[in-house]
């Protein structure tokens, strides 16, 4: 197994299949010339050239449509937005093209695309650059939404959303890039639909996925030894279709659930897997479902701001405590 | 405002005469398709009024000029796209009509099987590529048909449609300067039939004419009068052929006139009977059917039965689509996702 | 009282306080000349004169933004968009400069916007036309959403709306436009934040907004005796901030709860609701919450398959008596 | 790509040489106020890499005869909009450095305490503006500010800054549509430093040049020599005056140059040194300084002692941001929604 960064990793799974399959492309802002806002597509155009590695205006309307459109005519698009920010601007072709374009015509189209790109707070970047929103994608029926944790999963999903067949939205969190992890040598496909335990434990369930389940990964094993409990910590992966058999097997174990994730709050993703739990898993449950989200306020500048709105290590224990009754 | 009177004085700059090597046989059955769209329309409005047809329906009577003359100058292999005023349009590049009655009475046997209606009317087979909602929505859509045609090395083009309610959003504008730099084999057409919905297109608009805003992405652009059945073929002609062999982009201003209101649910007030009047005078029907009489291709007689088979023909296509049958549940959930 | 059509209680809301306040105008595509696509804004051009009823081009960002800015300038307009499933295009907008202009200037700035038009099936729209897109709204914070059930609640909101300091996005439902109710005559405001108990009941609570409130408050008699169960019905009215106080009070007297609401249900707001119910009141709830949402899917045209999307009499139906173990 | 040989040879089609009638203080206070934005500039720079300020961070570096030009055209009611590259427009404009030096360390005597940072700088009783992220945002919005002083009555305008980058932005054409539709004072402006963020103009636009895309719109238009202090000013003065007194728009393209990164972390590998070289000698610092030597206005030493004097400040406003205090928590939610 080698250690990737999870740039480097994202960058493997759009090459190695771009190999593969000569209808994949990459296009979006700075991919080009400049080897990607966040580098992600590092040497990519040198490798492709500029018919399959392209830059485009400022104009994320048009140039999403566009290749929503190229997908409709036979291409399997990789879009990058330079941040879900931005592509605010791109739902239109998102929502009521992409999404539907396979059910409005009743099979005679499809879209495979890949819309990828960073999400979450990436630091300091304030109130419109720090917005995880994801529910403006998992909302919608037509698409499938992944959220990678760590380079093997960035690496494994990729490949896995560029050869679906459908619509599929993959979120990048903006402080993971630089982060390292282990990953499979040789052809790693990660299916979609499928969550992953990340770590084993008896005695409270976490979910989380993205930023925070890195973080949690890291701090499982101490804060189980100072709580006193042991920690299980359930990524989903794919935010849509929920992996809802794996989460309420951990629940069945644990009887007790902390959902954490970064974006504001009110009808997140998180209130969907809580919803979930608690019609399926009524009996299972020893204490209600607590979640741990960004403070709900448009994300101040001021580091000394930003750490308290964030999720904290405070706030998740108080959680868990909770949950225990502890 | 535009003045209807206006309709038949245009400058043009692109090369005329082509319509005149027609062979005959096509002129006539160019006639025809103008007669059927326009007894399919007719048919649709009766049995909305009936309650058979539901939801949004918008009728594209008076504009037959322009979708048939797009689409004789089409190949098979190439893409039309369009908005939701498209019965007309869909059955000029051979979507069965039969097919988009029974589509817009919500019918197993539509062409999208009752999931769409009259506003998402597909055939991909036959090279028509909907119906889309969203004003403004198909075109940069179509623009990425053009470049999946442009990638994929085929020498296809994409031509796409779209109202003069349309030319102010943003993605257009977007879309027209990507089709210019990544030179894209598309055809934008704006028909600009002077409103959108109840709002007259000078309210509202600062581009005037409209098609010289494509002065500034270098695209070629000129206008035509898209009442005229011959000019809209030439202009089309041209355009198609400037498309193919440029790969690039080319945007036509069809200056016409819709004679209903914007929908069968618009009472369509925002226009005076008379005005009304002035612009039904250029109906491309029989405006056409003058020219080929005058030209002695064919006799009043012959045209007269072309329109008593027509209206013949849409009778029993309303009595087929209301004994066809309803669609199945399970319909549903068939085409959410691609299934694997 | 009178009795009123929900549009016409909509436009006396807005014509009394256009006589109010100089500052309050309307804009949007067709509301001045045509008299609105819905007929809201009948006779507003003619009492009020072309600066303040303006009719737009179709440009949904540009005319929704330059509103926006108009409010950061000092006046309060009334937005009209058509229907909100083209307002996709105007979301950032509403999500990256309304929602966030006070936060980004401490306080220097406000936007009193009232964002308002149609939402929801209007009938055999099919897919592009027919969604119930509030998660939008209510995922953000800075902004108040709104959605009434009845003529009297759209007219006191909705004047409440106008005169709110915030911005609002007020939610029509598309079929509820022509449906009559009594409105109060004189001054009456319904105030933001309250939700109201449409009818009491013992047994089982139902919670529901908008159209789906309309339908229930004509069923709920028959219902509660076809089932042998008094049902009460309980309409927040305000989606954000949500009154939870009222809900937990219902939910407290009868410990069962169905939410029925119109749109996708992967995210929605129900999912917040039965997320905040089972969290505070985990132990006054005898049966998990439950939810009728439409069918997952973008809607279909054909009257025959709408009719089964939509939440309908059979699904309600076995959804209270799930809750209700009958 | 424009050359950066061309920066000095544009058609000019506005009156030429108001700048001229300016008082010699005045002069002197537009060369100090570039002079003190060239110096806050670098201690940002310096600051940054000392990780004291954080996030995204954007130098003006090169295009302050553009700010000080636009601000002297200006009155005290009028508004100033732009984008995130604005620490020197807000300068400009009367905020005073220190409240912008201690936003962006994130303290809570920042102008907008601590909640902005260096993309969300705002000041409205200055009449700047902010300060948005998301490019071609503050376009409309501005649109929307120059609505609210027409419907008020006021004889105010607002001005709004954009990139290069930016003008493919459909918001910005639908924008452009509603300004001249509804005839709002508002000044366009684009900086023209041929970059947005890595990528060449000529690359992504077919736009060219970019002023004359305002004539579809039927707006004024012109492009100035934005490295050209007196230029600048002439171009800007007349271009509010006509506004101010039409109550219409006018698009202004400024060409221009930025000296560093696009960020605080861009190495800027798409240019090379020679061709950087080449557009820092249209500098418009020294530019304007031999200028004011050679008219007599001043001496070598004034201006060397007043570089000494912007110097010597901005080294205060450093250690007083680093010791000004952290907002409290409470801000957090302070703002979210306007209290009753
Ligand atoms: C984005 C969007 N905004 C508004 C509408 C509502 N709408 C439907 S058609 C229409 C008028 C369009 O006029 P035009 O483009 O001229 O086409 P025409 O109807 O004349 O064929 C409007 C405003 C819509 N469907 N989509
Ligand atoms: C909508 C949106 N898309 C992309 C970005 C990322 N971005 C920030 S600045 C920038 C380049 C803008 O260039 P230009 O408009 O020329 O301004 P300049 O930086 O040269 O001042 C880009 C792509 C953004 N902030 N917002
Ligand atoms: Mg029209
Ligand atoms: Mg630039």
């Amino acid at each position: 197994m080698a250690q990737l960064l999870f740039r480097d990793a994202l960058n493997q799974a759009m090459s190695e299949e771009m190999e593969r399959d000569s209808r994949v492309y990459l296009v979006g802002e700075e991919v080009a010339q400049y080897d990607g806002a966040y580098k992600v597509s590092q040497g990519m155009l040198a490798r492709f050239g500029e018919k399959r590695v392209i830059d485009t205006p400022i104009a994320e309307l048009g140039f999403v449509a566009v290749a929503v459109g190229s997908a409709l005519g036979g291409l399997r698009p990789i879009i990058e937005v330079m941040t879900y920010n931005f592509a605010i601007l791109s739902l239109d072709a998102i929502i009521n093209t992409a999404a539907k374009a396979h059910q409005m015509t009743a099979g005679q189209l499809s879209c495979p695309i890949v819309l990828r790109g960073a999400t979450g707070a990436g630091g300091a970047l304030a109130a419109q650059h720090s917005q995880s929103l994801e529910s403006q994608y998992t909302h919608i029926p037509g698409l499938i939404c992944l959220s990678p944790s760590t380079p093997a999963d960035a690496k494994g999903l990729l490949k896995s959303a560029i050869r679906d067949p459908n619509p599929v939205i993959f979120f990048e969190h903006e402080a993971l890039y630089s982060a390292k992890g282990e990953v499979p040598d040789g052809e790693h496909l990660v299916p979609i639909g499928k969550g992953d335990i990340k770590r084993e434990g008896s005695d409270v369930t976490i979910i989380a996925w993205s930023r925070q389940m890195k973080q949690l990964i890291e701090q499982a094993d101490a804060w189980s030894e100072e709580l006193g409990l042991d920690i299980e910590l359930v990524d989903p992966r794919t935010l849509r279709p929920l992996d809802m058999e794996l989460i309420l097997a951990s629940v069945k174990k644990t009887g007790r659930v902390v959902i954490v994730e970064e974006g504001f709050q009110f009808n997140h993703v998180g209130a969907e897997i809580a919803y979930r739990i608690q019609r399926d898993g009524f009996d299972l449950l020893d204490a209600p479902v607590e979640r741990v989200t960004s403070i709900d306020v448009p994300m101040p500048y001021s580091p000394a701001l930003e750490k308290l709105v964030l999720p904290n290590a405070d706030r998740i224990k108080a959680a868990i405590r909770a949950v225990c009754y502890k | 405002m535009k003045q209807t009177s206006q309709l038949g004085a245009h400058a043009h700059n692109f090369p005329r005469g082509r319509a005149a090597e027609l062979p005959k046989e096509t002129l006539l059955k160019m006639y025809r398709d103008m007669v059927e769209q326009r007894r399919f329309e007719e048919a649709t409005g009766r049995a909305y009024g009936l309650g058979k047809i539901m939801g949004f329906c918008h009728l594209y009577i008076g504009q037959e000029a322009i979708s048939v003359g797009a689409a004789a100058a089409l190949r098979p292999s190439d893409v039309m796209m369009s908005a939701y005023r498209i019965h007309a349009q869909a059955m000029a590049r051979g979507v069965p009509p039969q097919a988009i009655m029974d589509e817009l009475f919500g019918k197993a046997t539509g062409c999208v099987q009752g999931l769409g209606g009259s506003m998402h009317i597909f055939d991909i087979a036959k090279g028509f590529w909907g119906g889309w909602g969203l004003v403004g929505q198909q075109v940069p859509t179509a623009a990425g048909v053009a470049f999946a045609q442009k990638y994929q090395s085929t020498s296809n083009i994409t031509m796409v449609f779209f109202g003069d309610g349309a030319v102010h959003q943003g993605a257009i504008h977007e879309t027209f300067n990507l089709a210019s730099v990544w030179g894209l084999p598309i055809v934008f057409v704006v028909e600009n039939n002077q409103y959108g919905m109840g709002t007259a297109l000078s309210r509202v608009s600062s581009l005037e004419p409209l098609h010289e805003m494509a002065d500034a992405y270098k695209i070629r652009h000129y206008e035509f009068n898209g009442m005229d059945l011959l000019e809209s073929y030439d202009a089309f002609a041209d355009a198609v052929d400037y498309a193919r062999e440029h790969s690039r982009p080319v945007y036509l201003e069809a200056h016409c006139s819709r004679f209903r209101g914007h929908s069968m649910s618009d009472p369509g007030k925002y226009r005076t009977k008379d005005q009304l009047e002035e612009e039904k005078a250029h109906d491309p029907i029989p405006g056409f059917a003058a020219f080929l009489v005058d030209c002695g291709v064919t006799t009043h007689e012959a045209l007269e039965a072309i329109d008593e088979t027509a209206k013949a023909g849409m009778k029993l296509i309303l009595e087929r689509a209301e004994a066809a049958p309803w669609p199945d549940p399970e319909l549903i959930s068939k085409y959410v996702l691609v299934s694997p």
